[in-house]
């Protein structure tokens, strides 16, 4: 097996999952306060790269390569998911003029 | 054809494929639909009759039973036939489809070919009923039955009819979604305790004892509990019956209360014998108790036709009485008395529809003096009445004495307290009678109102005869229920031991 | 089955029950008047006839071998529990039968006459004829469930009857009255005959009918209900059910209000027929009593009381037929009395010379009114010897057969009754019968004297009735007069073919010779004082009336019974029926629990859509936080 | 790749939507509609005539066996109707046609994968594939409420995603696979264990948020309500279809009596929740999207029976989506607005028009569940599950939620039949054969359940 990234050992396995981790809640945590429509999708972002330094520290505890490679396909779908959200705030600005998730409250009940 | 099971199936789905046929009617066609749909009744009721006819009351068990492969996966199967109690409501419900149609030809005239159709849909929804004798097809003629008579109540209903079809339609589903669960508990026992998966009626026959069987018990319960209306669970009845189009009050009332106690005797009571033993006696003080509670609502009523639904408590509570007591002359009682009420509120709110066609309310105050307007209406009216309140020579004595006579034997206490009913029944009954059709005519609207007409008497007559010919000679079909009775009794656990009367005990 | 098989009892029936049918349903549009009345009338003749032949059969027979069965078909029968349709005759029932077809085809007859013009004229003959089927499948029926039926098929035909002129509100109700007031007592019978067929069924006797019951009735001696001896409860239910049809305190109200129908209704129903049902049933079921004494003490004060009761009330009533009408619940009572003394036999001698002078007095209260054109008010009337001669003999001999003068029928039956009384060793009892037969004998004299002496003083032309209308009467007058002689003779030695003969203490009849003589003299002393006077304003009962002004208006409206039912009774029940309808049911039932039901799931629907807010960070905020507990929940089945 | 065939059925049907999805893009708007839907079709009649057998050409990454033939069919079947349903007048008027025909088919190819992996990341790159387009479509009408609902489901999806991603992060990084199969191995009490439970919850949570679970279901209502509504058709009945099996898969695979435990708690409140919530609705499409929700519960309760329960599962997946689709559908083609059909809407429509009215009346009367519509007989064999599953208390509860459910979908039929009203003035228009099928087979469906039941039963062996 090809290690692509060999990780040295001298960075404890806890502590990438904790960065991970770290930088996944201050996504969440963005995305539960933040308003602007910009913004939370950049929280979005933020969460799901936390969750790939996850993923990627995880390919040492087993020793595989693969979680490196799926990474990859993550980076994929997170900018498919910036091109369509960014798409969607376009709209938003146009239609409504803001960017202010209050503004969007047409639909409730 | 030979008389079975084809005969059976012929009768059940005539009306079902004549209600199809009749939804399909191009709109330039509408007015036949009134005539098919009488026809059809007509043709089903033959089958029926032929049935009837060709029972053979000495045979226990079912006839004219046939049972298909239906639903493989699940183990349910096609399974119909009668015995003496169900060919007795099944007839009972052919004979009155006809008289339902025909009291609607004048009174319905928007939407008729989808009125007509749900009506016969309805009707074989019925059928299947009192035909099934698989669980899950059983329950699915039930509940089907739902649809037809939600539409006929909600479309062509008084004035507050949406309110009164979705009560009736949520709260008696409501009621036979508990009966779901319990079925399916009952399907995962015994394939458990046999290794076989089925729906059949008589695999579950004593099938559970007891906390596990009172539960169950009482889920069943509940479902024919609030079709039967008993007290509590009836205030939907006097709003479907008000709002109902008159073909819906008779169906309703003629019909549909009759499945609740049905379902006591097919179901609910073989099935959980030591239940029923033990939770028969509240039951049925709640069935006596509804018939002093029925009688004092409808005496408080203005308007006849929620007298009459209030009246219906009142009969189905005493039947309720005769059926949980077990004992031989008065479960025969209560199910002869289902038919009798079925005859004579059925003809009651006929009348009802007479009059409302003619002068558009319902109130008694309204009216007065009618018998001197309609004189044939009134005579009537009087024997529909007099039949309504147990007058011996008619019907309804037969039913409501061996229910009395029988019930006192076990019960005396629940008989003696719906012997109330007797008084207050003519109370409420021959004061609605006086209100409507004795004094002046003090209300001039009231003056020019036609006698019965051709049409009227062909609804009445027939309903007039059985009510007479019951009260008279009962025992041509108190013979053909004996072996089904003494069979429910024998599965129920039954006879009760009979209360001492021996002297110096208590 | 003992007793001979008898076929030609169903067409002892059957006559009246074709005559109900035709008239009914062909009168109006295909009889004429005169037809339908013959008709009718002629349908009860045959009757009368049949019964005639049979009770020549049966006098065929040995006296111990008297009974004559008719089984038509069985009619319920449902598991072991089986009721045939059929038919007895033995002597009791025979006498019964040819009383009421006898009057009753007198009465036929007179309501030709009486009704002539009525616009019900053939309605009310198939009415008359359905009472009459009726009453003869009471009388006839082998079992007491075949006689409920003909027990409240009377009752129907009364109700029918007593509303006949339904666009009288007042008349309409008068009906209603009755049929529910008999429907209190019917429930006490059936409730007995409830008991009695589960006291019969546990002792593996299942067949009802009389003979078998009677074989059979130390069962209900030798069973007991609630702590109750059977055979007295049964006893005392049945007597109930006679207090309803038989009019007896507590339950004899409806009888008064019932004169609304037409005369003739009142003088067959309400008189001569129907209203001695109960007497008839006790004497049927004489068996029971026989098993429970106390019971027939029940009976014995019961109709003592009512018998007095009744009879204070009907001195001072104004109305002819209110009168008379309190006097039939008076001497119901009577008859109950001979019952309740166990003389059985003597209340049904009684019951036969009633049916015959009272219903001729009714007859006769009716040619009155008939000929003052449906006058009632007996201060409206007098002098009517003068103008309806005919009417005024016939009810003079009424008015001495009730008064018990001797010798007309009235005599002999009271005064037998008495004797028994006196016998069976009531005393109490017996002097209050010796008090109201005085007082029977004043206010029927009373009567007469209001009706027929003085002055007229009506405004309506007064005529006599048609020959049509005298007839019946005059048979029934002749039947008032030798009735009694021919009954002491002929009809007890019949009903008890065993009894010893009567041994007629010579200071019995004395005593109540003495007390009829009173009353008539006392009449005629009180009522009779201004006759020839002229002053009509200040006419007698006055007398009474500023005597006791306070007794008199109490008697004279009945000791208000009527109002303290209603007040009592009626109206609580009343209001609590709409009660029970508009709180429990609508508000409680209904309103909280089923309709609240819906609104609290409605009002929970409402706040689950206030909750969504459309803000996309709450609802985010709802998936962390639901997301947290599910895994708190998760760790928790690890680590917990 | 021992049998080219093989290869081929697995292979075909993805290229057969995804191909002339390509081509609904390029040619003219009128063509796009037909492009897409004889896609559809095609691949429909691929899947229906193979033979499939447990082969891997590409290990666990993509199956197809029986069980996938199963799910392909209903999601091909749902993906087609909801095209050929799309009003034409619709497409004309507010949504790009050709935009529109080639995201919907697209989604339903990412469904098709998501179905037929065998591995989380392949079920998680193919869910965004489903998404991505679905976020899209949401919009596709470009109008306030269109952006606003397609910017939430957006949000609220690739928050869901984030999770899902590190969900399996730690399932990897705890179990050492990907393998949907290996989720077995969390049934231990180590730490490691632990951290897989927590991780595979998060995965369920992603797809439970698809599936419109409570408490990840807030989106559904505005969403549904803000879409076009033959988007929320395809979004309430293949989509949910999708997650609701994926969700099933991995709740069998893991098989832990704690996930029965929660999820039937989430089964209540779901049902719960959604019935309740659509009672006072009076927008059609939102009471439906709260209809939907429940029904997610229903589903659910089926869960308590196991692997077992897939039959039932199945069945009443097919039946629900039958009727999803024929209401939204008939609410497409009846709006005029935008934002809907209200029940005022409805008002007189039997008179005026009673061939919708009554096929409207049978789809929401299977989705109460009456008699004897298909609906009837997927609700009992579902409860059914749940009662062998030894939770009877789920199944009273969700009769009664049943129950409760009675009065909105009657409100509809009462609005209907009701006199004249709004709905007395819409144009009669042509009912598509597709929806009468549809209809005739939520009328009949229910009798013929053999039908659903006995494949599905003989495709259990291939569930992990």
């Amino acid at each position: 097996m090809i290690h692509f990234l060999p990780l040295t050992d001298s960075v404890p396995l806890a502590h990438i999952v904790g960065l991970g981790v770290a930088v996944f809640a201050a996504g969440a945590f963005g995305f539960l306060v933040r308003r602007n429509l910009i913004v939370l999708l950049m929280c979005v972002e933020l969460m799901l790269n936390g969750a790939n330094i996850v993923l990627v520290a995880f390919s040492r505890a087993p020793a595989s390569p693969d979680p490196q490679v799926w990474v990859i396909f993550m980076f994929a779908v997170a900018a498919a998911e910036a091109g369509v959200g960014l798409a969607l705030a376009v709209l938003i600005w146009r239609r409504l003029g803001t960017l202010d998730i209050d503004a969007l409250k047409g639909l409730r009940g | 054809m030979m008389i079975g099971p084809d005969l059976l199936n012929l009768a059940i789905y005539l009306p079902l494929a004549a209600g199809v046929l009749i939804a399909l009617l191009p709109r330039a066609k509408e007015h036949l639909s009134g005539p098919l749909a009488l026809t059809s009744s007509l043709l089903a009721f033959i089958p029926a009759l032929a049935l009837y006819t060709g029972f053979d009351p000495a045979l226990p068990g079912m006839q004219f039973a046939q049972d298909l492969p239906w639903l493989s996966a699940l183990g349910a199967r096609y399974t119909i036939g009668l015995d003496g109690i169900s060919m007795l409501m099944f007839i009972l419900t052919a004979f009155l489809a006809p008289i339902a149609v025909l009291s609607s030809f004048t009174a319905v005239k928007e939407h008729r070919r989808f009125y007509y159709a749900s009506l016969l849909a309805l009707q074989t929804g019925m059928l299947g009923v009192f035909a099934a004798l698989d669980l899950l097809l059983f329950y699915v003629f039930w509940e089907a039955m739902l649809i037809p008579m939600y539409f006929i109540i909600g479309i062509w209903g008084g004035r507050r009819r949406i309110y009164a079809s979705v009560k009736f339609f949520i709260y008696t589903m409501a009621g036979s979604l508990l009966m779901l669960a319990a079925i399916l508990w009952l399907y995962f026992d015994h394939q458990s305790r046999t290794g076989v998966y089925t729906f059949a009626l008589t695999a579950y026959n004593n099938s559970a004892a007891g906390g596990t069987g009172m539960l169950l018990f009482l889920a069943f319960a509940l479902a024919f509990a609030v079709k039967v209306p008993l007290w509590p669970f009836h205030t939907w009845l006097p709003d479907a019956h008000v709002e109902a189009p008159t073909a819906g009050s008779i169906i309703l009332a003629g019909v549909l209360l009759k499945m609740g106690v049905y379902g006591f005797i097919r179901i609910a009571v073989p099935f959980f014998p030591e239940a029923a033993m033990t939770a028969g006696w509240p039951i049925a003080a709640l069935g006596a108790f509804g018939v002093i509670y029925g009688s004092l609502t409808a005496w408080a009523q203005d308007d006849i036709k929620k007298l009459v639904a209030y009246s219906s408590v009142a009969h189905l509570g005493i039947v309720m009485v005769g059926v949980l007591v077990l004992e031989p002359a008065a479960v025969s009682g209560a199910v002869l008395q289902m038919v009798n009420h079925g005859l004579s509120t059925g003809a009651l709110f006929l009348c009802v529809g007479m009059l409302y066609e003619r002068r558009h309310t319902r109130l008694m105050a309204d009216y007065g003096g009618i018998a001197k307007i309609m004189p044939a209406f009134a005579a009537v009216f009087m024997i529909v009445t007099l039949s309504s309140i147990g007058l011996p020579g008619l019907n309804g004595f037969i039913g409501e004495f061996l229910i009395l006579f029988g019930a006192f034997k076990v019960w005396p206490c629940l008989a003696l307290v719906s012997l109330g009913g007797v008084i207050l029944s003519a109370v409420y009954m021959l004061g609605m009678y006086q209100k409507v059709f004795f004094g002046p005519v003090s209300n001039t609207a009231n003056k020019e109102l036609p006698d019965l007409k051709v049409r009227e008497w062909l609804c009445v007559l027939p309903l007039l005869a059985l009510i007479v010919w019951i009260g008279v000679y009962p025992n041509f079909f108190l013979r053909r229920i004996d072996t089904a009775v003494n069979d429910y009794i024998r599965l129920a656990g039954g006879p009760r031991p009979v209360f001492s009367l021996a002297k110096g005990e208590k | 089955m003992e007793g001979n098989f008898y076929p030609l009892l169903k067409w002892m029936i059957l006559p009246p029950l074709a005559g109900f049918v035709l008239n009914g349903l062909l009168g109006k549009k295909f009889l004429s008047e005169r037809a339908g009345g013959i008709l009718g009338s002629l349908a009860v003749l045959l009757s009368f006839v049949f019964a005639l032949l049979s009770l020549s059969d049966l006098l065929n027979l040995p006296a111990a071998d008297r009974l004559l069965r008719d089984t038509l078909f069985t009619w319920i029968s449902a598991g072991p529990f089986t009721v045939d349709f059929a038919l007895r005759l033995d002597p009791l029932s025979a006498v019964m039968a040819l009383v009421v077809s006898g009057v009753s085809f007198l009465i036929h007859v007179y309501s030709i006459g009486y009704m002539h013009g009525d616009k019900g004229f053939h309605k009310y003959f198939s009415y008359l004829n359905f009472f009459v089927f009726f009453m003869l499948v009471l009388v006839l029926a082998d079992n007491p469930v075949l006689m409920f039926v003909g027990w409240e098929g009377v009752g129907l035909a009364s109700y029918l009857l007593i509303g006949f002129w339904y666009e009288d509100p007042e008349k309409a109700s008068a009906g209603k009255k009755a049929f529910i007031t008999n429907r209190i007592g019917d429930a006490g019978f059936l409730a007995g005959l409830m008991l009695l067929a589960a006291v019969m069924h546990a002792g593996g006797v299942y067949a009802l009918d009389f003979s078998t019951l009677s074989a059979n009735a130390q069962l209900a001696a030798g069973a007991s209900f609630a702590g109750v001896n059977a055979a007295f409860l049964i006893g005392v239910l049945l007597f109930v059910g006679a207090t309803g049809k038989s009019a007896q305190f507590p339950l004899y109200v409806w009888l008064p209000d019932a004169m609304a129908g037409p005369t003739p209704v009142s003088a067959l129903i309400h008189a001569a027929t129907m209203v001695t049902a109960g007497v008839y049933m006790l004497a049927r079921m004489f068996f029971l009593y026989e098993a429970a004494p106390a019971a027939l003490d029940v009976v014995l004060v019961t109709g003592c009381f009512t018998a007095f009761l009744a009879a204070v009330i009907a001195v001072a009533q104004r109305d002819i037929k209110k009168v008379l009408a309190y006097s039939t619940v008076s001497q119901l009572g009577f008859m109950f009395m001979a019952v309740g003394a166990g003389a059985w036999a003597a209340g049904v001698f009684h019951l036969t010379t009633h049916a015959f002078f009272k219903a001729l007095l009714f007859l006769a209260a009716g040619s009155v009114i008939h000929g003052l054109s449906g006058e009632q008010d007996l201060f409206k009337m007098g002098g009517l010897r003068k103008h309806m001669r005919t009417t005024f003999i016939l009810t003079a001999t009424g008015w001495l057969a009730l008064s018990g003068v001797p010798p007309l029928a009235g005599f002999y039956s009271k005064d037998l009754i008495l004797e028994k009384v006196f016998t069976s060793g009531a005393g109490f009892v017996w002097l209050t019968g010796l008090l109201t037969a005085a007082l029977t004998a004043y206010y029927i004299s009373r009567l007469l004297i209001l009706a027929f002496m003085d002055n007229y003083r009506g405004r309506e032309h007064a005529h006599e009735s048609p020959a049509v209308m005298t007839v019946p009467m005059g048979l029934l007058a002749a039947l008032s007069v030798v009735g009694g002689m021919a009954g002491a003779a002929w009809l007890l030695p019949f009903l008890q073919p065993g009894a010893p003969p009567e041994h007629h203490s010579a200071l019995m009849i004395a005593i109540s010779v003495a007390a009829a003589a009173a009353g008539i003299i006392a009449a005629f002393l009180i009522t009779g004082r201004r006759i020839g006077g002229g002053h009509h304003a200040a006419w007698c009962p006055r007398s009474l009336a500023a005597a006791w002004p306070r007794l008199h208006r109490l008697v004279y409206n009945k000791f208000y019974v009527d109002e303290i039912y209603e007040a009592l009774l009626l109206k609580p029940l009343a209001r609590f029926a709409d009660w029970t309808f508009r709180v429990p049911d609508s508000k409680v039932i209904d309103g909280a629990l089923v309709n609240g039901t819906a609104r609290l799931f409605m009002s929970l629907g409402r706040t689950l859509g206030a909750a969504q807010t459309g803000n996309a960070q709450f609802y985010a905020i709802v998936f962390m936080a639901g997301l947290c507990l599910l895994l708190a929940a998760v760790l928790a089945g690890y680590y917990l | 790749m021992e049998n080219p065939k093989t290869l081929l059925d697995l292979i075909a049907p993805l290229l057969l939507v995804a191909v002339p999805a390509i081509i609904a893009l390029l040619v003219r708007p009128a063509w796009a509609q037909r492009a897409a839907g004889i896609g559809l079709a095609a691949a429909l009649f691929n899947v229906a005539v193979s033979a499939p057998a447990n082969i891997l050409p590409f290990g666990q990454s993509l199956v197809y066996d029986p069980l996938t033939k199963l799910f392909w069919l209903l999601i091909l079947a749902a993906a087609f109707a909801a095209v050929v349903l799309t009003p034409r007048a619709a497409c004309a008027a507010e949504l790009p046609a050709n935009e529109y025909y080639f995201l919907l088919p697209i989604s339903a190819v990412g469904l098709m994968a998501m179905l037929a992996t065998g591995d989380l990341i392949g079920v998680f790159i193919a869910l965004e594939v489903v998404s991505l387009p679905l976020y899209a479509l949401a919009a596709a009408r470009r109008t306030a409420a269109g952006a606003e609902a397609g910017y939430k489901y957006f949000l609220l999806g690739s928050f869901g995603a984030a999770l899902t991603v590190l969900g399996i992060a730690f399932f990897y990084g705890s179990v050492g696979s990907v393998l949907i199969t290996s989720a077995a191995a969390i049934s231990g009490l180590t730490v490691t264990q632990a951290a897989a439970s927590a991780g595979f919850l998060l995965i369920m949570a992603g797809f439970a948020f698809k599936a419109a679970l409570v408490p990840f279901h807030m989106w559904v209502p505005d969403v549904y309500e803000g879409a076009p509504t033959p988007v929320s058709a395809f979004m309430a009945s293949a989509v949910k279809a999708g997650a609701v099996l994926i969700l099933f898969r991995l709740f069998v695979a893991a098989d832990l009596p704690l996930y029965y435990k929660i999820f039937w708690w989430v089964a209540a409140l779901t049902m719960a929740a959604g019935n309740i919530a659509a009672l006072p609705q009076t927008g059609v499409k939102r009471m439906l999207a709260y209809s939907s929700v429940a029904h997610a519960g229903y589903l659910l309760t089926g869960f308590m029976g196991g692997k077992a329960a897939f039959p039932a599962v199945y069945f009443y997946l097919a039946v629900y989506a039958a009727a999803t689709i024929g209401a939204f559908s008939l609410v497409a083609i009846l709006e005029k607005e935008e934002k809907g059909v209200t029940l005022d809407g409805l008002r007189g429509l039997a008179a005026a028009d009673p061939a919708k009215a009554a096929l409207l009346a049978v789809f929401v009367l299977s989705l109460a569940g009456i008699p004897p519509l298909a609906g009837f007989f997927g609700k009992f064999w579902l409860f059914a599950q749940a009662v062998r599953g030894a939770a009877p208390g789920l199944v009273v509860i969700a009769v009664l939620a049943s129950a409760v459910s009675l009065y909105y979908y009657l409100s509809i039929i009462t609005a209907m039949y009701s006199g004249k009203g709004d709905a007395a003035a819409v144009p009669r228009a042509a009912t598509p054969l597709t929806l009468w099928l549809l209809g005739a087979f939520v009328l009949l469906g229910g009798l013929a359940a053999d039908l659903f039941l006995l494949p599905a039963a003989r495709a259990l062996p291939f569930l992990p």
